[in-house]
C-alpha cells in the first residue's frame, strides 16, 4: 500500500505557496450563496488516543468552533492509540448514526475498509492529522507533509545550536527521540528530516538510530538521562513527540544542564512545555495550531455532511476561520488520484515556532 | 553445595548478582558505562518501580495478587499534578496520596478477605473502575506544566549523586526488611501465604494480616504516583498501565514466589532496579530501540527459568542427599557385618 | 454399658464454675450446608483428665475440636473455658484461654523451617523460646534438624512438628486429633510419656483416635460420638474394649469377623512370583530384594523414615532407580514412567491421601476413573461418561462407600468413605500388583474393616499386594508375610507364622537384641 | 422450585439470566438503535479476537495457569503473514500456514518452561509477552513496508465487492448475514466444548488443575498436558491474528496488544476458577459476549465514551463476583429456604 513517506520533491516552497495562494483566492472564490447550512449536524470527531495533549487541544478547537457553527462534535476516542480500539470506536460513530466522521487514524491503510462502510451507511469521512487511503475519505485536513515537518524540526535545531554558539555547517551530534517506530507521522518526519540532514548538513553525525520512549513518561526520562549520559558531548536531541519532549528537558534538567549545553526541541503543544522554557532548558519547539487544524476538520466534515460539494482547488470560507483552499491528494503524497468531486486535502498555513518571545499568545 | 544451599535461603541474592552481571555486561560492550555516576542513576531511576515493588511484595507473600496498583499510582500521579498545578505543597499531596492508597488497599483487602473474592479478578475490577476515575479526575487530558519547584525535588540530589527519593527509599527497604525478618509479628505476611490454615491455627487473623498487605500496597502505590509526578513532570491518563505487571516480574526476580510465603523485599527492590534498568542499559549498549521488547523479554526469561532450575536442583539434590545419608547411615554402622 | 450415662454424668459432675473444670461445652450444634453435623453437643473437661473422643469418619469429632479452638463457629449453644462463658470467635481468643488443638490433618508452613513452624506466633524472646524448644524436642525423644524445611518432612514428622507446637504452647487445654495416626510404636511411646506428664500437670486433655488400644492405655475418661450427638460417656474404667466397638459400630460388624476368620493361609505351591525385585536401590534405600506371589499379601513395615515409601513410590516410577532391577510378570520395569509402570499392571494407593490421591473438589466419578483415562476403557478420545459413572457406581456399592451421588464432590466425603474411592480407583486398571502404603491411615474402625475386606478380596482374586503399614497389628493380621526395613535395607523376613508384633517391632529398630546399635 | 434452585447453582445459568437482563435494559433504553442485527454481529466481528482466545485460556486457568502473552502473538502472526506474503512472496496460504506454525511454537515454548521447568505461568508468560511482541516488531523491520504502516492489499475482493480467498476470512458472509469470524467462533466453541467436556483430554485438563500431583500418581503425563494448553492458546491467538489481518486487510505488529486484560476478565467473569480445577466453556462465551455486548449498548444506548468504559465493566465485574461469594454464603439460601 501507499503511505505518505514515499514522498516527493515538495519542500519548503509548497509551504510558502499555499499560504499564499490560498490567502489570496480567498477573496477571489467568494462562496456562490447556495452553500447549505451545517447546522445541526453531529461530527465524531476520533483522536488517535485521549488524554494526550495533542488531541486534548484539538478537541477543545473543534468545540470552541463547533459552538460558533452550530454542529454537535462528538469527541469519540479510546486512551490506547490501537488499530482494533479505532475499529471499535468508529463502529460505535456508525452505530450512533452521526452524520460524519473526522478521524486521526493510527494507520495508514488498516481502517480503510471500515471507513468506506461508513461511508456506505452515508455517513461522510475526513481525516485530519493523519491520513488513511485517499479512496476511503473525502477531505483530509493536514499540518503539512513529512516534507515540509521533517526539515522544520532540523531547521528549529539549527536555530537554536546557532543561538548558542555552535556551528550548524561543521560537526555536530545528534539524536531523535520519539515515541515508536510505528507511529506512522513522527517516523515520516525522522525519515524526512534524516534526509534533509544529509543533503544539508553533510557534516552532522547521528550518534544512534532513534530513541523510543512509547510515549511513557517515566522512560521517556529515563531514556532521555541515558542518551545524555552516553552521549556527554551530544549538540542537538529532536523529540517528535509530545511525551518525548518534556521527558527529555526534564531529563536535561535532572543532569543539570541547560540550553546552553545541550539543544533540545521537537513538537509539543506549548502548554506543557512552558515550564521547562522558564527553566531555560530549551530555546524553542514548534507545532500547528491543532486546534484549528481538528476544527477545519469538523467542518469539512460538516459541510460534506450537509450536501455541499468540492472540487479539489475550491476555496471554503469557513467562518470565524476564513478561506482555506482545497488542493488534490498529489499535492500530499504526489501521484495519488484525486476523485473528481468531494476528495482532496487541505493544507494547514500556519505551523509555528514557539519561543520565550511569543508563547504566551497560544493557549493549548 | 553449600553456596547453593546459602543462595536457597536467600533468594534476593541471586537477584542482586544477576543485577550485577548485568551492569557488568553492559560494561563490556561500553567500558564507559561502569562509573559511579551511571550506576547511581540507575538506581535513582528506579525509585518508582521500587515503591511498587515493595508494596506489591506484601501482597504477594500472603499468596494474593494486587492488579490494580498500577492504576493507584496513575489516579495519585494525576492528582499530584494538579495539587502541584496551584502551587500545593508536597505535605498536602502525600495525605492524598497515602488516603486514596489506603482507601483502594481497604476495598481490595475486603474483596478478597472478606468476600473471598479470587484477588486477580477482584483487583481486575478495581483496576477498571480506577481507570475510568482517573479519567473524570482529569478532564480526559494528560496533566502537565506544573511547577518547576515541585519536578525539583523530585530530582534533588541528597549527597553524592544520591536523590532524595532514592535515599529515604533506602532507609524504608531497610526499616522493612528488619520488621518483616527479626519481629514476630513481621513474619506473619510469609505465613499467611504459606498456609492460611496453618496461620489461622496459630492465632494470626489472615483477614486483618491480608486486609494490612493491601493497605500497604496501596499506600506504597499511592505514594509512588507522587514521586512518580514530582519525577517526570508529566502525568498521561494512561500512566501506570501495566506497571502493575513489571512490579509483579520485579517481585518474581527478587524470589518472591506468586503463591506466597516466600520471599522478602530486598529482593523486590533489586528486581526492580533490575526491571528499570534494562530500557536505559539498552542506549548504552547501543542496541537499536527496537530490541528493547525482545531483551526485556529474553532476560526476564532467561532469570526466571535459569533460577527455578537452580531452585529445583537445590531443593532435589538436598533431599537426595538425605535420603542418600539414610542409607549410608546403615552401612556405616553395620558395614562390618555385611 | 452404659446407654444414658451422659446425662447423669454431667448432672452430677459438670456445674459451670467449679474450680477444676477447664471446658464445659453445652448443646452445641452445627451444619454444613444441609449436612447436620453436630446435633447438640455437651462435653465436660476437668483438670487433668484425657478425655478418648471416639466415633466414625464423619462423626464430627474435628468439627467439635474446630469449633472449640474458634476456627469453626457453632449455630447454637454455649462453651465455657474455667467457668467463664466465652465467645470463641477465633483461634487466637481460644489461644489466649490456653487451649490448644494439635490438628488431624498437619497444617505447617512448608517454606518455613521446622523451628520457625513451631515458634511461629509466640510473643516471648527467641533465644528463650529455643531453648524451650530443644528440651521439648528431647523430651519427645525425637531426633530431628530442627533448620530443615518443613516441605520436606514426612507426614509422621509433621505430625510430630504439630505436636511439639503444642507442647510449646503450654496449653492448660490440649486437643490431640489423630495425634498417632501415622506414627510409629516408638513415637507413640514417647507421645504417651509426655501426655501422662501433662495429665499430671493437671492439663486436660481432649485426645481423639481410632485405635481403640489407645484408649485403655492413655485415657481417663471416654465418650462417644455417633450421628452429631454423644451417646456414651463415662470414666474408662466402666468400659470393655467390646463396650466401645459395641457403642462405635454399625450393625454388621459380626458378620465381617467371621468372614476374616475364614480366610485361608497363602499357599505359594508352585506358582512363579508377579513381582520381583532384585537389588533395587534408589534414594533412600538400597539392596532391596523381595518377590511377591499371586494372591499374597507381602507387608513391608518399619520406622517412620526407613524409606518404604520412596521403595515402592520408586518402584512406581516416580523417583529414580540407581540400580537394580524390577520385574513384572517376567517384564523388566525398571526406571518406566508411572504410566508405563500402571499399563504394565502396577496402581498404587499413596500414602498422602490428601496430597497424592484425591482430585478434592472433582466429582466421586472423576475420581475413580482418574487412571483410566490413558486406556481404552473409556473411550479412545472421547470420555464414555456412562461407562465412567457404571464404573464408579459398581464400585461404591461393592466397597459399600457412603455416598449421595456420583457427582458430589469428593471432599465432601468422609476420611474412609474417600480412601474406598481412592482404592477403587487404585483396582480400576485391573492390575496385577497393588501398592497399598497406609491404607488405614485416619480411618475409622468400621472403614477399616471394609478396607481389610477389601483387601481380602483382592488376595482371593489373585491380585498380588504390597502393604505398606506402619500399624505393627495390621501387617500382623494382614500380611502372609512380610519384610522389615530400617534405614532403607531389609532387615528382616518373617513368614506368616513368625509375625507377632514383638518381632516386628524389635526388627524394626535394626538389629535390636541382636546387635544394638552402637551409640 | 427445587430445578431452579439447582439451576442457580450453575453459573452459567446466572449468567446467562444477567446476559438476557442486560440486552433487556439496553434493548428498552433504546430500541430502535440497539435492535439492529447486522450492528450487533459487527460488534461481535469486532471482539471476535477476546471471545476466540478467552475459549482457549479456559483451559489454561483450568490447568491454574494463566496466559498474558496471546495478546501478543496475535500480532506477530498478523505481521508473519505480511511479511512472508508480501516480502517473501509466499502465497497467501502458506504464509498464513508457516504463521501460525510459529505463534504455536512460541506457546510451546512458554508451555515448556512452565510445565518441564516449573516457572510461574504469569512470569513465563509475561516475558513470553513482552518477546513475543519484541519479536513481531523485529521481524516487521525485515519487511519493505515501514513498521507504521499495515501491510495491505491482502487477496481478494471480487469484482462485484464479495470478498474471496484470503479475505474471506476476515469480511465474508455466510447466507448473506453471518460474518465468518462469526461462524468460525461458533465452530471453536463448538470444538472447545466438546474437547473440554466430552474428552479424556478435557478430563485430564480439569484433573491437574485440582491437583497436579495426584494427576501424576494416576499416571497422567500432567506436563505435557499443561504444556499442551500453552499450545492451544497460541493457536487460538493466531486464528484470532489471521482472522483480524484479514478483516482490516492489514498486517501489523502490534494488533491486538491491549486484549489481555479483556481475556482474562472474561474468562474469570466466565466462572473459571483462577486458582484451577473449575470452569467451563459455557461460562467463558457468555462472558465474553456479555462484555461485548457491554461495549456495545453502553455508548450506543447511554453515551458512555469508550475511554470511560473501563469504570463501568470494572464495576459490573466487581459487582458479579461480589455477588456470586455472597450468593454461595448461607445468607442468600436461607432467604430461599425461609420463602419455601
Ligand atoms: N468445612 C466443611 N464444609 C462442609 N462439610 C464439612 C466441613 N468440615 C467437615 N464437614 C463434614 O462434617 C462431617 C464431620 O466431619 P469431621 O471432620 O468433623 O469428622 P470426624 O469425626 O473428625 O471424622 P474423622 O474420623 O474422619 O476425622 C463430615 O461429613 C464432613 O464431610
Ligand atoms: N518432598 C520431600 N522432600 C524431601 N524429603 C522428603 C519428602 N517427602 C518425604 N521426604 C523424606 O522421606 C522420609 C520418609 O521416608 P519414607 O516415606 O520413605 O519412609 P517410610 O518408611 O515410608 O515412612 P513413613 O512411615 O512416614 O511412611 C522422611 O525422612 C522425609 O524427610
Ligand atoms: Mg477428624
Ligand atoms: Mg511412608
Amino acid at each position: 500500500g501507499g503511505g505518505n513517506t514515499s514522498g516527493g520533491a515538495s519542500t519548503e516552497t509548497t509551504k510558502a505557496e499555499a499560504k499564499t495562494e490560498a490567502a489570496a483566492e480567498a477573496k477571489a472564490d467568494q462562496a456562490s450563496g447556495d452553500i447549505k447550512s451545517i447546522e445541526g449536524k453531529t461530527v465524531a470527531f476520533i483522536p488517535k488516543l485521549t488524554g494526550n495533549s495533542f488531541f486534548e487541544a484539538a478537541n477543545n478547537g473543534a468545540q470552541k468552533y463547533a459552538k460558533e457553527w452550530g454542529i454537535t462534535v462528538d469527541y469519540m476516542g479510546s486512551a490506547n492509540a490501537t488499530v482494533t480500539d479505532q475499529l471499535e470506536v468508529i463502529q460505535q460513530a456508525i452505530d450512533a448514526g452521526v452524520d460524519a466522521i473526522a478521524i486521526s487514524s493510527v494507520d495508514a491503510t488498516a481502517l480503510d475498509e471500515k471507513l468506506k462502510e461508513a461511508q456506505d451507511a452515508g455517513i461522510v469521512v475526513c481525516t485530519w492529522d493523519s491520513d488513511v487511503s485517499p479512496d476511503a475519505r473525502s477531505m483530509m485536513v493536514s499540518q503539512g507533509t513529512a516534507d515540509v515537518l521533517g526539515p522544520m524540526l532540523v531547521d528549529m535545531g539549527v536555530e537554536a545550536l546557532k543561538n548558542r554558539g555552535v556551528d550548524p555547517e561543521g560537526e555536530v551530534k545528534y539524536a531523535w527521540h520519539y515515541s515508536q517506530a510505528a507511529v506512522a507521522d513522527q517516523n515520516s518526519w525522522y525519515v524526512a528530516g534524516e534526509k534533509y540532514i544529509k543533503e544539508k548538513y553533510p557534516k552532522w553525525v547521528a550518534v544512534h538510530d532513534p530513541y523510543y520512549s512509547e510515549q511513557d513518561s517515566q522512560k521517556s526520562v529515563t531514556i532521555g538521562e541515558a542518551v545524555l549520559d552516553d552521549n556527554p558531548d551530544i549538540d542537538l536531541i529532536i523529540c517528535n513527540d509530545s511525551t518525548a519532549l518534556p521527558g527529555q528537558c526534564q531529563a536535561a534538567q535532572n543532569k543539570g544542564l541547560t540550553m546552553k549545553d545541550v539543544t533540545i526541541t521537537g513538537f509539543c503543544t506549548p502548554s506543557g512545555m512552558t515550564a521547562y522554557l522558564d527553566a531555560g532548558i530549551l530555546e524553542r519547539w514548534g507545532l500547528w495550531d491543532c486546534g484549528v487544524q481538528g476544527a477545519l476538520g469538523c467542518y469539512f466534515a460538516a459541510y460534506l455532511a450537509a450536501g455541499n460539494t468540492i472540487k479539489a482547488g475550491d476555496t471554503i470560507d469557513v467562518p470565524g476561520i476564513g478561506a482555506v483552499k482545497t488542493v488534490p491528494n498529489s499535492e500530499l503524497v504526489p501521484g495519488t488520484e484525486t476523485a473528481p468531486e468531494n476528495n482532496g486535502v487541505v493544507l494547514l498555513p500556519e505551523r509555528v515556532v514557539f519561543t520565550k518571545e511569543n508563547v504566551k499568545d497560544y493557549n493549548f | 553445595m553449600k553456596y547453593l544451599n546459602e543462595l536457597k535461603k536467600a533468594r534476593w541474592l541471586s537477584s542482586f548478582l544477576f543485577l550485577i552481571a548485568l551492569f557488568l555486561v553492559t560494561g563490556m560492550v561500553n567500558p564507559d558505562f561502569l562509573t559511579y555516576s551511571n550506576i547511581v542513576t540507575s538506581f535513582n531511576g528506579s525509585v518508582v518501580f521500587t515503591l511498587l515493588a515493595i508494596g506489591i511484595a506484601f501482597v504477594i507473600m500472603t499468596g494474593e495478587i494486587d492488579v490494580s496498583i498500577g492504576a493507584v499510582m496513575g489516579l495519585t500521579a494525576t492528582i499530584a499534578g494538579q495539587i502541584a498545578k496551584r502551587n500545593g505543597s508536597i505535605l498536602e499531596m502525600l495525605v492524598f496520596a497515602v488516603l486514596i492508597g489506603m482507601l483502594v488497599g481497604a476495598m481490595n483487602g475486603i474483596g478478597v478477605s472478606f468476600f473471598h473474592v479470587p484477588s486477580l479478578i477482584f483487583t481486575l475490577g478495581i483496576n477498571g473502575a480506577l481507570r475510568g476515575l482517573i479519567y473524570v479526575v482529569s478532564g480526559g487530558k494528560t496533566t502537565e506544566n506544573f511547577a518547576g519547584a515541585f519536578t525539583k525535588i523530585g530530582n534533588q540530589v541528597l549527597f553524592a549523586e544520591v536523590t532524595i527519593y532514592l535515599a529515604i527509599i533506602v532507609v524504608i527497604i531497610a526499616v522493612i526488611h528488619l520488621l518483616l525478618t527479626k519481629t514476630k509479628k513481621g513474619k506473619y505476611f510469609i505465613a499467611v501465604g504459606d498456609n492460611p490454615n496453618g496461620a489461622t491455627l496459630v492465632g494470626i487473623s489472615v483477614m486483618k494480616t491480608k486486609m494490612l498487605a493491601y493497605i500497604i500496597c496501596g499506600i506504597f502505590a499511592g505514594v509512588a504516583g507522587v514521586v512518580f509526578a514530582s519525577k517526570y513532570g508529566q502525568v498521561n491518563i494512561v500512566a501506570g498501565t501495566g506497571y502493575e505487571m513489571s512490579a509483579i516480574a520485579a517481585c518474581v526476580l527478587g524470589g518472591i514466589s506468586l503463591s506466597g510465603g516466600l520471599g522478602n523485599i530486598l529482593g523486590a527492590a533489586f528486581g526492580a532496579v533490575i526491571m528499570s534498568s534494562v530500557s536505559r542499559m539498552l542506549v548504552f549498549i547501543h542496541l537499536p530501540s527496537n530490541f528493547n521488547n525482545t531483551l526485556t523479554g529474553v532476560m526476564l526469561l532467561i532469570i526466571v527459568v535459569a533460577d527455578a532450575l537452580v531452585q529445583r536442583h537445590a531443593v532435589e539434590s538436598a533431599r537426595r542427599k538425605r535420603l542418600l545419608s539414610r542409607t549410608a547411615a546403615f552401612d556405616a554402622k553395620v558395614g562390618g557385618k555385611k | 454399658m452404659k446407654e444414658t450415662t451422659a446425662m447423669d454424668h454431667e448432672k452430677d459432675q459438670a456445674v459451670p464454675g467449679l474450680s477444676n473444670s477447664l471446658l464445659s461445652v453445652k448443646g452445641i450444634c452445627k451444619t454444613f450446608g444441609s449436612n447436620a453435623v453436630l446435633k447438640g453437643i455437651d462435653l465436660d473437661l476437668r483438670s487433668g483428665e484425657v478425655i478418648a473422643l471416639i466415633g466414625g469418619n464423619g462423626a464430627g469429632k474435628s468439627t467439635l475440636m474446630k469449633i472449640i479452638m474458634g476456627i469453626y463457629q457453632a449455630d447454637s449453644g454455649e462453651i465455657y473455658v474455667a467457668g467463664e462463658k466465652t465467645e470463641l470467635v477465633n483461634p487466637s481468643v481460644a489461644l489466649s484461654k490456653g487451649i490448644y488443638m494439635v490438628p488431624q490433618e498437619p497444617m505447617l508452613f512448608p517454606n518455613m523451617t521446622v523451628e520457625e513452624n513451631v515458634l511461629m506466633g509466640f510473643s516471648e524472646s527467641s533465644s528463650e523460646l529455643k531453648k524451650r524448644l530443644s528440651e521439648k524436642v528431647k523430651e519427645l525423644n525425637w531426633n530431628v534438624n530442627l533448620q530443615r524445611k518443613a516441605s520436606t518432612l514426612s507426614i509422621a514428622e509433621q505430625q510430630l512438628v504439630e505436636i511439639l507446637r503444642g507442647m510449646m504452647r503450654e496449653a492448660r487445654i490440649l486437643i490431640l486429633d489423630e495425634p498417632t495416626s501415622a506414627l510409629t510404636f516408638d513415637e507413640v511411646q514417647s507421645l504417651f510419656k509426655v501426655i501422662r506428664n501433662f495429665g499430671k500437670k493437671g492439663i486436660g486433655i481432649i485426645y481423639i483416635t481410632h485405635r481403640l488400644n489407645e484408649v485403655f492405655e492413655i485415657t481417663t475418661h471416654v465418650s462417644i460420638m455417633k450421628d452429631g450427638m454423644i451417646t456414651v460417656n463415662g470414666p474408662v474404667s466402666d468400659f470393655t474394649k467390646e463396650d466401645l466397638v459395641n457403642g462405635l459400630l454399625p450393625p454388621n460388624l459380626e458378620k465381617k469377623t467371621e468372614e476374616r476368620q475364614e480366610e485361608k493361609a497363602f499357599e505359594r505351591g508352585n506358582l512363579d512370583p508377579v513381582l520381583v525385585v532384585d537389588n533395587l536401590s534408589g534414594y533412600g534405600f538400597s539392596h532391596i530384594n523381595f518377590s511377591l506371589y499371586p494372591g499374597e499379601i507381602l507387608g513391608i513395615a518399619g520406622l517412620v523414615g526407613a524409606g518404604r515409601t520412596e521403595l515402592v513410590s520408586t518402584i512406581y516410577g516416580r523417583d529414580q532407580v540407581l540400580s537394580g532391577t524390577v520385574k513384572l510378570s517376567g517384564k523388566d520395569i525398571t526406571g518406566l514412567s508411572t504410566r508405563k509402570v500402571l499399563e504394565a499392571g502396577i496402581n498404587y494407593v499413596p500414602e498422602d491421601r490428601h496430597y497424592q490421591g484425591l482430585f478434592k473438589i472433582s466429582s466421586i466419578s472423576a475420581n475413580t476413573s482418574s487412571a483410566l483415562l490413558n486406556g481404552p476403557k473409556l473411550g479412545r478420545f472421547f470420555l464414555n461418561r456412562k461407562k465412567e459413572d457404571e464404573i464408579a457406581k459398581s464400585y461404591a456399592d461393592d466397597f459399600r462407600t457412603k455416598i449421595v451421588g456420583l457427582n458430589d464432590e469428593i471432599g465432601s466425603l468422609s476420611g474412609g468413605n474417600q480412601q474406598k474411592v481412592i482404592i477403587a480407583r487404585s483396582l480400576s486398571t485391573s492390575p496385577k500388583v497393588v501398592i497399598l502404603d497406609e491404607p488405614t491411615r485416619g480411618i475409622d474402625a468400621a472403614a477399616r474393616g471394609d478396607v481389610y475386606n477389601i483387601i481380602h478380596r483382592l488376595k482371593r482374586s489373585g491380585v498380588a499386594v504390597l502393604l505398606v503399614s506402619s500399624d505393627m497389628e495390621e501387617i500382623e493380621e494382614l500380611a502372609d508375610r512380610a519384610i522389615i526395613m530400617f534405614q532403607g535395607r531389609i532387615t528382616g523376613t518373617f513368614s506368616r507364622e513368625e509375625l507377632t508384633q514383638d518381632r516386628l517391632t524389635s526388627a524394626s529398630f535394626g538389629f535390636k537384641g541382636e546387635k544394638e546399635v552402637s551409640e | 422450585m427445587k430445578s431452579i434452585k439447582g439451576l442457580l447453582k450453575h453459573w452459567e445459568f446466572i449468567l446467562l439470566l444477567l446476559f438476557v437482563l442486560e440486552i433487556g435494559i439496553f434493548g428498552v433504553a433504546n430500541p430502535a438503535k440497539f435492535f439492529r442485527a447486522s450492528s450487533i454481529l459487527a460488534s461481535v466481528t469486532n471482539y471476535i479476537s477476546v471471545c476466540i482466545i478467552a475459549l482457549f485460556v479456559t483451559f489454561v486457568m483450568i490447568t491454574g495457569g494463566i496466559d498474558i502473552q496471546a495478546s501478543a502473538l496475535i500480532g506477530l502472526t498478523s505481521i508473519c503473514i505480511g511479511v512472508l506474503w508480501s516480502d517473501v512472496g509466499l502465497n497467501i496460504w502458506t504464509a498464513v500456514l508457516l504463521a501460525m506454525l510459529l505463534s504455536t511454537l512460541c506457546g510451546a515454548l512458554s508451555g515448556y518452561f512452565i510445565a518441564y521447568c516449573g516457572v510461574q505461568p504469569m512470569v513465563v508468560t509475561l516475558g513470553g509477552s513482552l518477546l513475543y511482541s519484541g519479536l513481531a516488531l523485529l521481524i516487521s523491520g525485515l519487511s519493505k513496508t515501514p513498521a507504521y504502516q499495515g501491510i495491505s492489499g491482502f487477496p481478494a475482493k471480487a469484482a462485484n465487492g464479495s470478498f474471496t480467498g484470503f479475505r474471506f476470512l476476515g469480511k465474508g458472509m455466510l447466507f448473506g448475514t453471518i460474518p465468518v469470524p462469526v461462524a468460525i467462533y461458533a465452530v471453536l466453541i463448538l470444538l472447545c466444548f466438546v474437547l473440554l467436556h466430552r474428552t479424556k483430554y478435557g478430563r485430564k485438563v480439569f484433573l491437574i488443575g485440582v491437583n497436579p500431583e495426584a494427576a501424576e500418581y494416576s499416571g497422567i503425563n500432567s506436563k505435557l498436558i499443561v504444556m499442551s494448553t500453552y499450545i492451544l492458546t497460541s493457536i487460538g491467538a493466531s486464528i484470532a491474528g489471521v482472522l483480524l489481518t484479514a478483516n482490516i486487510d492489514s498486517a501489523k505488529y502490534d494488533l491486538g496488544s491491549t486484549f489481555t486484560l479483556s481475556i482474562i476478565t472474561a474468562v474469570v467473569l466466565g466462572g473459571t476458577l483462577s486458582t484451577g480445577g473449575k470452569g467451563s466453556i459455557l461460562g467463558t462465551v457468555l462472558a465474553s459476549l456479555m462484555i461485548c455486548i457491554m461495549r456495545y449498548g453502553l455508548p450506543l444506548c447511554f453515551g458512555i465514551k469508550t475511554q470511560s468504559l473501563d469504570l463501568p465493566i470494572g464495576i459490573m465485574l466487581l459487582i458479579v463476583v461480589i455477588g456470586r461469594e455472597l450468593a454461595k454464603n448461607k445468607l442468600i439460601l436461607q432467604l430461599f429456604k425461609r420463602r419455601k
